[in-house]
């Protein structure tokens, strides 16, 4: 894999940065579509984050490993959208929940299941599908092959 | 170091109006300047906080503002981090005095929301997201909050009823403010009925789409010293701002970490403690936002912000004596996003210099300002604002 | 007063990219601070140019942009005067280092116009213009700047092959920029033939839509001895700025009068007269802009702008030696709108550090940037960089 | 009229900058539906300007007069716009130009001629219909029912 993939940290060189590297969003949604979620960890401070980035949101090191990221999680909060975006709008209600994945990166998704059906400790794992026709509607030029991650009750 | 003051404030109503954004603007700079000379004779800079084109498509605010004043060739620009640019607007104005570069600015915000009507602010709120995760998984403004009220909740043991009363509270307030777009009370029930937009939060705690514009004029105590009366005049002594996390899942849902750093370096440079202030305007886009921030300004002890809804009296120990949203908040006074930050700095101005009327709290010195933008703390600036 | 020097710079490539806006960002990034300690460790504050959410929905950018540099909770935000909004950032960085508030602050640009496609960029573009009468007339970009073009050759008896000859020029430069988006050399006829977009300016007279991020790290002069040797820095010595009416009809059509303030205004802080200027990055956003500017800021006498195609040595009595747009220009190099002040930063750096490669401008000591927003001179800003 | 419509220049108050007030862009639009194109004149130092503003653009007075504009004009400077956006690409191409009233203000509007029948110094006149359906869909809902100046050569 161009870029970083073999998860040694150092320093990202400019000419690394292309869209195949997991730390830009292509090269993220690539390993996506490949069914990787892929995640940086920090030399530094240990502090896991997805996507990945060239600098630790915690500590702001730039010496980061890329990693793939578990598919367990835990959800540390979470809410049911009555009214979404229009582009959404055929789905609703949704459940959206932050997730802790068991790495201890937290990113926002949505829950497979009914607001009703999950809570806050409630596991989930990972999956991955691509954009239904709506949602590409929707999508920006270079989204419409970008997956989307979807978690489902454990 | 030049001290700079706030000499002058003006602010069009907050609701639906058939005016434009620059008519908007026409009328908040008409009431600042009411008694001062035209801008072109003494303004040196402009800066215009504005969220979102889509609602007027329209970019380079900054210059069409400062044609719409007569400032022809004045530098001006528009400045954005979503619902906090209006305060980056203040905070630019209030540096430029510090350094001496300027005289007098105007720190100005202009939103006109329901242009789009609510499909389309909805949608042009949630570009404040990242879009990579955030955006594309459909969550909206409230759903965001909704996430921070839910884990607040379950970690506090604050109830659905707890957030209602905050926007009792602003409600309250609004009633007095003749510019509040609801100046109406409502109670308890009138919250907890009303439908669910994202759970817990229901629509009657989410702040309105409104249309608005402010002007601040902030000049150096020397400039204002010419043009106004010392009692007219409020100072700023304190600022601070600092970034946070796009993301919310990546950021502590409970503590609002960016305010509280705000807010410190606030009151680190006007040389005071949270225990000082008499009134604050916080950033209740939502209701779970203003015990959020009390907690995170450091008014209340963590797990008892919800008391924001007390009067003072009745609060637990720990907490101050602050007068929260006098103005009635963005809940009541209503939240046209770019220009919010500066409703706030009108509302302590007016306070401050004691021309409140009905809503006038007693004895009020110091006020700290917190306008937020994106979710929560993403971007935060706090400003102290004490009499002169 | 602190002295603001330019220490270090990084750009993306310029032109249709498949990575987004924050991706180009941590390219250049990457490349401004591969000998740099990390931003965590020296950055104070950071601004963004960007000039509209409509290409990735996103706005936000300042935070956004702080997080992936791994500057989380520095004060940041984004500015935006349309085009303009690169220079603005830098202007906010020198002002921020000068003031002493800051003692290293990044100043960034970013645009991933190809987004939105041809048609979203001409959409994205004429939100910038006056909403009331320009934008309902269905006016363009390309078409603003027509009626300049027309209006110039009317009065200046210039011709389209003048004009032409302007694109040739910078598309010849831009062979010896690795950054640039085009590469190629083409003459004249390839101007002259291509299809008119709005009459009298053709497609090659048009800067193209671009995809890209640029990074300027500025400091004091102080700040930054601790970090690169004293012949890395460029001095930042004169700014300026300054608006214009929004509506090009108001303004004098073939005299940037917003160009000539803001460059004066920057030769005035500097202490230097335009004819001291050996280098030019203007904002040749169409071919006619770059007469136009020549004549503004003082390279030029009155109606011989087209001579700045020419080497220095066949101008006429009264033109400056300048080279103009040795980096090829907004032609040429390209035009991701809210970075172009940026990358006219980073070519004036390269120049003046003696690292500008095959198109090394010999004895280049003085730059002068000016960098426009809106058609024309909405909204100007100058910068002049100095050999430290 | 509420606002300012007695051409007498003084300040104008905030309470009266209503949306019946020319000195608003509703009250200015309104005006124009009715057939008269309304123009601020700085008394201090005479500029003419459209649509009417609380300040002259030229001098920065707040002394500003609200006068009807002459119809008759002059083309300043004219082009052929070959790819408008999509709400105007049925008419493709436009001819639009910068008009010099006879009153000394200047704006920016469409000429209802091919770009070769015009050239600068052609006179027109002001004409005022209403958008089109298509340019209504793209329309702001606040602007739906503001009309559009057009310039006929005269
Ligand atoms: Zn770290
Ligand atoms: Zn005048």
């Amino acid at each position: 894999m161009a870029g970083r993939g073999d998860g040694s940290p150092k320093r990202v060189r400019p000419e690394e940065l292309t869209a195949e590297s997991p730390l830009t969003l292509p090269g993220f949604f690539a390993a996506l579509s490949d069914g990787r979620l892929l995640g940086g960890r920090c030399d530094e401070c240990e502090q896991a984050f997805v996507p990945p980035r060239p600098a630790c949101y915690a500590c702001g090191s730039r010496e980061i490993a890329v990693e793939e990221q578990p598919r367990e999680g835990t959800i540390v909060a979470d809410t049911e959208v009555a009214r979404p975006a229009p582009a959404f709008a055929a789905d609703a209600p949704l459940t959206i929940a932050v997730i802790e994945l068991d790495s201890g990166a937290r990113l926002t998704g949505r829950v497979a299941a009914d607001y009703e059906a999950v809570e806050i400790g409630t596991p989930v794992e990972l999956t991955v599908r691509e954009l239904t026709d709506r949602e590409k509607e929707f999508a920006l030029d270079h989204e419409g092959e970008w997956p989307l991650h979807v978690f489902e009750p454990a | 170091m030049p001290e700079p003051v706030i000499l002058s404030v003006g602010a069009s109503p907050v609701g639906e109006s058939e005016l434009t954004g620059r008519d908007l603007f026409s009328v908040a700079l008409a009431e600042a300047f009411a008694d001062l000379p035209d801008p072109a004779e003494i303004v040196d800079a402009l800066y215009v906080g504005n969220q979102s084109e889509s609602y007027e498509h329209q970019i380079m605010y900054g210059t069409l503002l400062a044609e719409w004043a007569g400032l022809r060739h004045t530098p001006a620009e528009r400045v954005e981090g979503c619902a906090a640019a209006g305060a980056l607007a203040l905070r630019h104005a209030v540096r430029d005095v510090r350094s001496g570069e300027c005289d007098v600015v105007l720190a100005c915000g202009v939103e006109k929301m329901t242009a789009g009507g609510t499909a389309g602010a909805t949608d042009a709120l949630s570009a404040a997201f990242d879009r990579a995760l955030e955006q594309r998984s459909g969550i909206t403004a409230p759903s965001q909050y909704a996430l921070l009220a839910k884990r607040y909740c379950h970690e506090t043991g604050a109830s659905e009823e707890d957030l209602a009363r905050v926007a009792v509270k602003n409600h309250a307030n609004a009633t007095k403010n003749p510019r509040a777009q609801y100046q109406s009370e409502i109670d308890a029930e009138t919250v907890l009925d009303s439908s669910y937009v994202a759970r817990p939060l229901k629509l009657f705690d989410c702040a309105p789409v409104s249309d608005g514009a402010a002007v601040v004029v902030v000049a150096s105590a020397e400039a204002a010293e010419t043009l106004v009366d010392s009692e007219e005049t409020v100072r700023a002594s304190g600022v601070g701002a600092g970034s946070n996390n796009l993301a919310v899942a990546e950021r502590d849902l409970t503590f609002v970490e960016g305010a509280h750093r705000a807010a410190t370096q606030a009151y680190e440079e006007a040389g005071i403690e949270a225990s000082e202030i008499d009134i604050a305007e916080v950033h209740d886009a939502f209701t779970v936002c203003e015990p959020l921030l009390a907690e995170a300004v450091g008014f209340a002890p963590r797990g008892t912000g919800v008391q924001c809804a007390l009067d003072p009296g009745d609060r637990s120990d720990g907490w101050s004596d602050v007068q929260v949203s006098s103005s009635g908040g963005l809940k009541a006074r209503g939240h046209p996003i770019g220009a919010t930050g500066l409703y706030q700095a009108v509302e302590a101005y007016e306070q401050l210099t004691g021309r409140a009327g009905d809503r006038q709290v007693e004895d009020a010195e110091r006020a700290l300002l917190v306008n937020e933008g994106g979710v929560a703390d993403a971007v935060t600036v706090a400003h102290v604002l004490e009499v002169a």
